[in-house]
């Protein structure tokens, strides 16, 4: 099926643009930026096709290119696996992306560098296709530090600006941290199983016997989750997602909302026959999920910058797809990592769409009344925002009850779950109602003294509308492909993902508790309309409100107007006591100290003993004669010692 | 009959008169003479091992230092030219520093 | 009897002219003293039965190289030596070492066996060349090469600043 | 013949081809005086003596007679000993010098060639000394302490240095042919004739070329008319022997003579056939007709010498020395290359 041309193509079209762009024209390089990645969904589309022609037999298909390494039995090849779930990833990687792609160019129609955006953009690609396509955990490696490099590269892709640059940094750094839990976790597979391979690490994973081995099992997990945290932006691994805004918004959209931010959910589901086995794992990833949703959303309610609110949304929604994986219902996080492509996409589009509107405005606070100024961009935001709020009908509404009712359900889930995620479900329609009224109702609200804005406002070109319009119709129906039983669908999303989970514990516990299941989803709905009562309550019928509200929590909104100070937390714990570690012992103690002064001492002698032998070259030449000389003596009287001896 | 010996010593003289001459005189172009003479001396040692040994090649080697004493004179005493036309001097004990 | 004398006689002269060269002041009496060296030790490769070597002793030496540094000393008006105290190094530690040098030097050869019958040993002309022309033909092609870059040397180093 | 009769027969050679040598210089000096003058369109010396034959004679006198005249400023010892040295390069190259056959001496009853001493390597010897004749010159010009006589043999240095390379090269065209160093060989291996005919001269056999950069070369190394910049009269007043008196000055001019007839002999030994010309007549004449064809040939040389000198105009300095690198060094050299090529083949 020729797997390789799908990350190839948009690799073409990186080297390309990043080694010719700058001598292309603007046309030549819109035209490969949008026509390889083009070709590379058009390309997904194709092997989905032939895909749906294997027989069942020959799923999981594997392709081999050729040996990267190998080094006794262990050996790791340059190897692509396609099976249901990589496809569908592949098909939202190169769809969503197609799409964002093409809402760039008109986005970044007015920067410099347009080339190098779309060879970083191109690259990205390239290394989520090799991440989502890789047969191996080592392959899959470099597509996760790939992307994690086209990351850094394009948050920092206005490297003049402080804030990006190092917002690029915090992004690779923080990562890092991952990273390093998910080479532990890749050694210590090749410890246990002598293999990085899938198809390899699987079978011996679930055949593994369970006394022995869960302590190794959950280590396992345990390191890949760390990984996981650290690309998906989970609790304590967060901080890089709200400061990665600094890059252009379709990068947010594409890379930090809709694509790699889910590489760790996908690490997850992926390794599901390796967490299922692990259930204190499992446990883990679940509260952890759990928590960032409920943590992510509350400070999603204060913060003005619209991209900082989609931003903790989004970190709120990986949440929900943590939670999913860690009851078990990884297809149910699949699910909602498809339909949260789509509207969070869609969203941060629309952000980007508004932002451009305003020439680069993105306080919220100074925004207002654009309903009218940007119709397209409004009814597409809309569509957004009441599919993530969970309004029925809407893809949301189905992928995010599913999560909710597998964490009640699941055999691994617990009301406790449910009711922090149903209580999330609420949060999460307020401060995106929240968005949506401050945005587009009411009147504008410009700083004081500020009127250059005013005439400028109007509504974003067709180029980066029709990406809108597509994305919108996908939120909008993107949830039908998994309607569940209880509302008298097939849920046939779940079904088509099975066989890639069947391979663990079997998961798909029925309960035939249809009633229970629309009551809840009665109650999640319920929270939604709260959500939005609330919001409209507060920013459309009595805009004072909000203020007076605030000033009566004081110490609590200030909190979370601050991201509970974790940034500052992390500051005062990790960061400061490395950099006075660093400057006291390392900088002042050993590298001036021991390292510097030896090499000073050094010189010092060097001179000192120097100025001693360099009475020698007096620059006379009969003294060096005189020296020669006396050589010539010495080694003709050794010679005649060792002769005569 | 002459024993070779004789030849050596007296290349061995010469030898020492040479460095002596080094050591001792204050004038660059009779430091370089005293390098020719040292040549020589050894170009009759050459030659006495030559007859000694019946060997021609020590004449063909006293041919290479001829060449050899030939090239060093003429750059030597271009460098002299150049070193007397930039100090006014030719003793060896007032060029000593490597600037002017 | 006639080898022994001429040996004697020359040798004498080549010693003596080479003292000479160490006591004159003026670097001409030195050159004119080193002429004589050189001419003594022709004679002496005559007696050595070398002769072609004596020849081309007297024609490149005492014909071509000193006439290059009388030339020399001519175009740099050259006076007497001056008497400067430059280096103690050279009385102190150079002249011991030349003493020991040559002491050596004269008793290890001193001790060689052997010796030079007059017109014993004649070098033949054709027979310096095929070994010249034959077996020391790189060397001499070599040598040759260095004449050249010499020839530069000399010109680039002796020319007057542009 | 032990070694008493040795060095009895070669005082006896000495002295005999001194005397020539000395009077043959002497009168050397009249030919040229007379034939100049003749050129000239004058009578030359004609007072002392028959057609003015005891010149050289009172020449010779008024140099002794003369005061001995040392300038206060000069370099005394090398002043003194450069025209010694002058003169005495010049006389020795005509130790090695042939010029004729063997003999054998009435009284002694030894045969011995006409010639001081034959030496394997005579060719190299007659370099080896001219190459030294270029000391008395320059060391005279430099002990003057005078700038005229430093300027002149500075030139003379300069000049001699340079065509004595030229003169070396062109000869090796005559070495090849012959395939020896030694000077008797050499005018031996120029015996015979073709058809009985033409001589098997070296200039017949192709080294006219070296010939002619031989004589240019030789004409140099002689400082003579068009060569004579170390002693141009126009430009350093005497040039080198600006200083010189007396018997000082007579030194340099025998030296100067000498040279003359020493090239005269060598030129006739390597490309004239030497000694060789038709023999004929009865025993007698048959033993010194050959020394007769040779001092024939070298008096044709001087003949040729003191023609030029009253033909040609003097050459600038630069003219000369580019004279001599640029044209005469190529030409011997390309001299050696043809004349080795036609020897390699003919092998």
């Amino acid at each position: 099926m020729n797997l390789w041309l799908i990350p190839l193509l948009p690799l073409a079209g990186a080297l390309l643009n990043g080694l010719f762009g700058r001598r292309f024209s603007r046309a030549g390089v819109t035209a490969v930026a949008l026509g390889f990645p083009g070709a590379a969904f058009a390309w997904s589309l194709w092997v989905a096709a032939q895909f749906a022609r294997l027989p069942a037999a020959a799923i999981p298909y594997s392709e081999t290119l050729a040996a990267w390494m190998q080094a006794g039995a262990f050996r790791v090849n340059f190897a692509f696996y396609l099976d249901q779930l990589s496809l569908v990833m592949i098909l939202v990687v190169t769809g969503v992306g197609f799409l964002i792609h093409v809402y760039s160019v008109g986005y970044m129609a007015h920067e410099g560098g347009y080339y190098r955006f779309f060879s970083y953009l191109n690259l990205f690609l390239f290394f989520m296709l090799t991440l989502v396509l890789a047969d191996n955990y080592l392959l899959m490696f470099v597509g996760w530090e790939g992307v994690g490099l086209a990351s850094y590269l394009l948050i920092g892709f206005w490297f003049q600006k402080d804030s990006a640059s190092a917002a690029g940094k915090k992004a690779f750094i923080v990562n890092r941290i991952g990273d390093f839990g998910f080479l532990l976790g890749m050694f210590l597979m090749v410890k246990t199983f002598g293999s990085l391979s899938f198809g390899e690490v699987f079978p011996a994973a679930a055949n593994l016997g369970v006394e022995g081995s869960a302590g190794v099992l959950t280590a396992i997990a345990l390191l890949l989750l760390l990984g996981a945290c650290g690309k998906s932006a989970q609790i304590p691994l967060h901080v890089w997602l709200p400061d990665a805004m600094e890059g252009p918004t379709p990068v947010s959209a594409l890379i930090h909302a809709a694509t790699m931010v889910t590489a760790g959910v996908y690490m997850v589901a992926r390794s599901s026959p390796i967490y299922s086995r692990a259930p204190e794992a499992l446990m883990v990833v679940a509260i952890v999920g759990c928590l960032t949703a409920l943590f992510a959303a509350t400070i999603g309610m204060a913060q003005n910058d619209i991209k900082r609110v989609l931003a903790y949304s989004t970190i709120s929604q990986l949440g929900y797809m943590f939670l999913a994986c860690g009851v078990a219902a990884y297809s149910a996080a699949i699910f909602h990592l498809m339909t949260h492509a789509f509207f969070k996409a869609l969203l941060f589009l629309g952000a980007g769409s508004v932002i451009h509107a305003l020439s680069g405005e993105q306080d919220m606070r100074h925004m207002g009344g654009l309903r009218r100024k940007v119709p397209w961009t409004f009814a597409t935001m809309t569509v957004a925002t009441l599919a993530i709020a969970g309004t029925p009908l809407f893809s949301g509404f189905f992928s995010k009850d599913e999560i909710l009712w597998k964490a009640y359900s699941s055999p691994q889930g617990s009301p406790v779950f449910w009711a922090v995620a149903l209580f999330t479900t609420l949060l999460t329609s307020f401060y995106m109602f929240r968005l949506w009224f401050m945005t587009f109702f009411g009147e504008r609200r410009t700083p004081a003294g500020d009127h250059t804005h005013e005439d400028h406002v109007h509504e974003s070109p067709p180029v980066m509308l029709v990406p809108l319009v597509i994305l919108a119709v996908l939120s909008a129906v993107g949830g039908y492909v998994g309607v569940p039983h209880a509302l008298g669908g097939h849920n046939s999303f779940a079904q088509f993902l099975a066989p890639v989970f069947a391979t663990g514990e079997e998961v798909a516990v029925h309960v035939a508790d249809a009633g229970l299941e629309r009551l809840l989803t009665f109650l999640s709905v319920l929270a939604a309309v709260l959500g939005f009562a609330f919001a409209w309550v507060l920013y459309c019928k009595r805009p004072e409100l909000p203020e007076r509200i605030t000033a009566a929590l004081g110490g609590l909104y200030y909190a979370v107007a601050n991201k509970y100070f974790v940034d500052e937390g992390y500051q005062a714990v990790f960061v400061r006591p490395v950099v006075e570690g660093s400057t006291e012992i390392l900088w002042r103690g050993i590298d001036v100290g021991l390292i510097d002064d030896s090499v000073n001492q050094a010189a010092a002698g060097a001179r000192g003993i120097s100025g001693a032998v360099r009475k020698m070259q007096s620059g006379n030449l009969r003294s060096y004669a005189g020296w020669v000389a006396a050589g010539a003596a010495a080694v003709l009287a050794y010679m005649f010692w060792v002769g005569t001896r | 009959m002459v024993p070779i010996s004789y030849y050596l010593v007296l290349s061995a003289i010469l030898f020492g008169m040479g460095v002596l001459g080094f050591l001792v005189k204050r004038n660059v172009i009779t430091l370089f003479m005293s390098i020719e003479l040292m040549l020589n001396a050894v170009n009759l040692a050459f030659v006495a091992f030559a007859t000694q040994w019946n060997a021609l090649s020590g004449h063909v080697f006293v041919f290479f230092v001829m060449v050899v004493a030939a090239a060093e004179a003429a750059v030597g005493l271009a460098i002299i030219i150049a070193v007397y036309r930039t100090r006014q001097t030719l003793n060896p004990d007032r060029v000593d520093l490597l600037k002017l | 009897m006639l080898h022994p004398i001429l040996f004697f006689v020359f040798a004498t002269l080549c010693v003596a002219a080479a003292v000479n060269l160490l006591a004159q002041k003026h670097p001409i009496n030195s050159a004119l003293s080193l002429i004589v060296v050189m001419v003594s030790l022709s004679v002496l490769y005559l007696l050595l039965g070398a002769e072609f070597v004596a020849a081309v002793q007297v024609i490149v030496y005492a014909g071509a190289i000193m006439v290059l540094f009388i030339f020399v000393i001519m175009l740099l008006n050259a006076g007497e030596e001056e008497h400067t105290h430059g280096s103690r190094v050279a009385l102190l530690l150079g002249l011991p070492a030349v003493s020991l040098f040559a002491g050596l030097m004269v008793w290890v050869l001193g001790r060689r066996p052997g010796g030079a019958h007059l017109g014993e040993f004649l070098g033949p002309t054709k027979e310096i060349a095929h070994l010249l022309f034959r077996d020391f033909l790189l060397p001499f092609e070599v040598t040759s090469v260095l004449i050249l870059i010499a020839i530069m040397g000399a010109v680039v180093l002796a020319r007057r600043e542009p | 013949m032990d070694w008493t009769t040795y060095i009895l027969v070669s005082v006896i050679k000495i002295v005999i081809t001194l005397v020539v040598l000395l009077t043959a210089v002497a009168y050397t000096v009249l030919l040229e005086r007379k034939l100049v003058a003749r050129i000239q369109n004058r009578w030359g010396p004609t007072r002392v003596g028959p057609f003015g034959l005891l010149q050289p004679l009172a020449d010779g006198l008024k140099f002794i007679l003369k005061e001995d005249l040392v300038p206060a400023n000069v370099y005394k010892p090398l002043f003194i000993a450069a025209p010694m040295m002058s003169m005495a390069v010049a006389l020795m190259s005509i130790a090695v010098i042939p010029i004729g056959e063997s003999v054998t001496l009435p009284w002694l009853g030894v045969k011995t060639p006409l010639q001081i001493t034959d030496v394997n390597i005579g060719l190299l010897f007659l370099l080896g000394v001219g190459s030294l004749s270029v000391y008395g010159i320059a060391l005279a010009g430099w002990s003057s302490n005078s700038k005229y006589p430093l300027l002149g043999s500075l030139r003379a240095s300069a000049q001699m240095v340079s065509y004595e390379l030229s003169l070396g090269v062109a000869l090796i065209g005559v070495v090849l042919i012959a395939g020896t160093l030694s000077l008797r060989e050499i005018v031996d291996a120029q015996s015979g004739a073709w058809l009985g005919l033409v001589p098997k001269w070296n200039i017949f056999r192709g080294q006219i070329v070296g010939f002619f950069v031989f004589l240019t070369a030789a004409f140099a190394e002689t400082n003579r008319i068009p060569f004579d910049l170390p002693e141009s009269e126009t430009e350093l007043v005497a040039g080198y022997h600006t200083e010189y008196s007396s018997m000082k000055f007579a030194m340099f001019f025998i030296a100067e003579y000498t040279h003359m007839v020493t090239v005269g002999c060598v030129a006739t030994l390597l490309f004239f056939g030497g000694w060789h010309g038709p023999s004929f007549g009865p025993e007698i004449l048959r033993a010194l007709l050959p020394v007769f064809w040779f001092v024939l040939k070298v008096f044709l040389f001087l003949f040729l010498y003191i023609w030029i000198r009253g033909t040609l105009p003097r050459f600038r300095y630069d003219q000369l020395m580019a004279f001599g690198w640029k044209f005469l060094l190529p030409l011997a050299i390309a001299n050696v290359l043809v004349t080795g090529l036609a020897v390699a083949l003919g092998a």
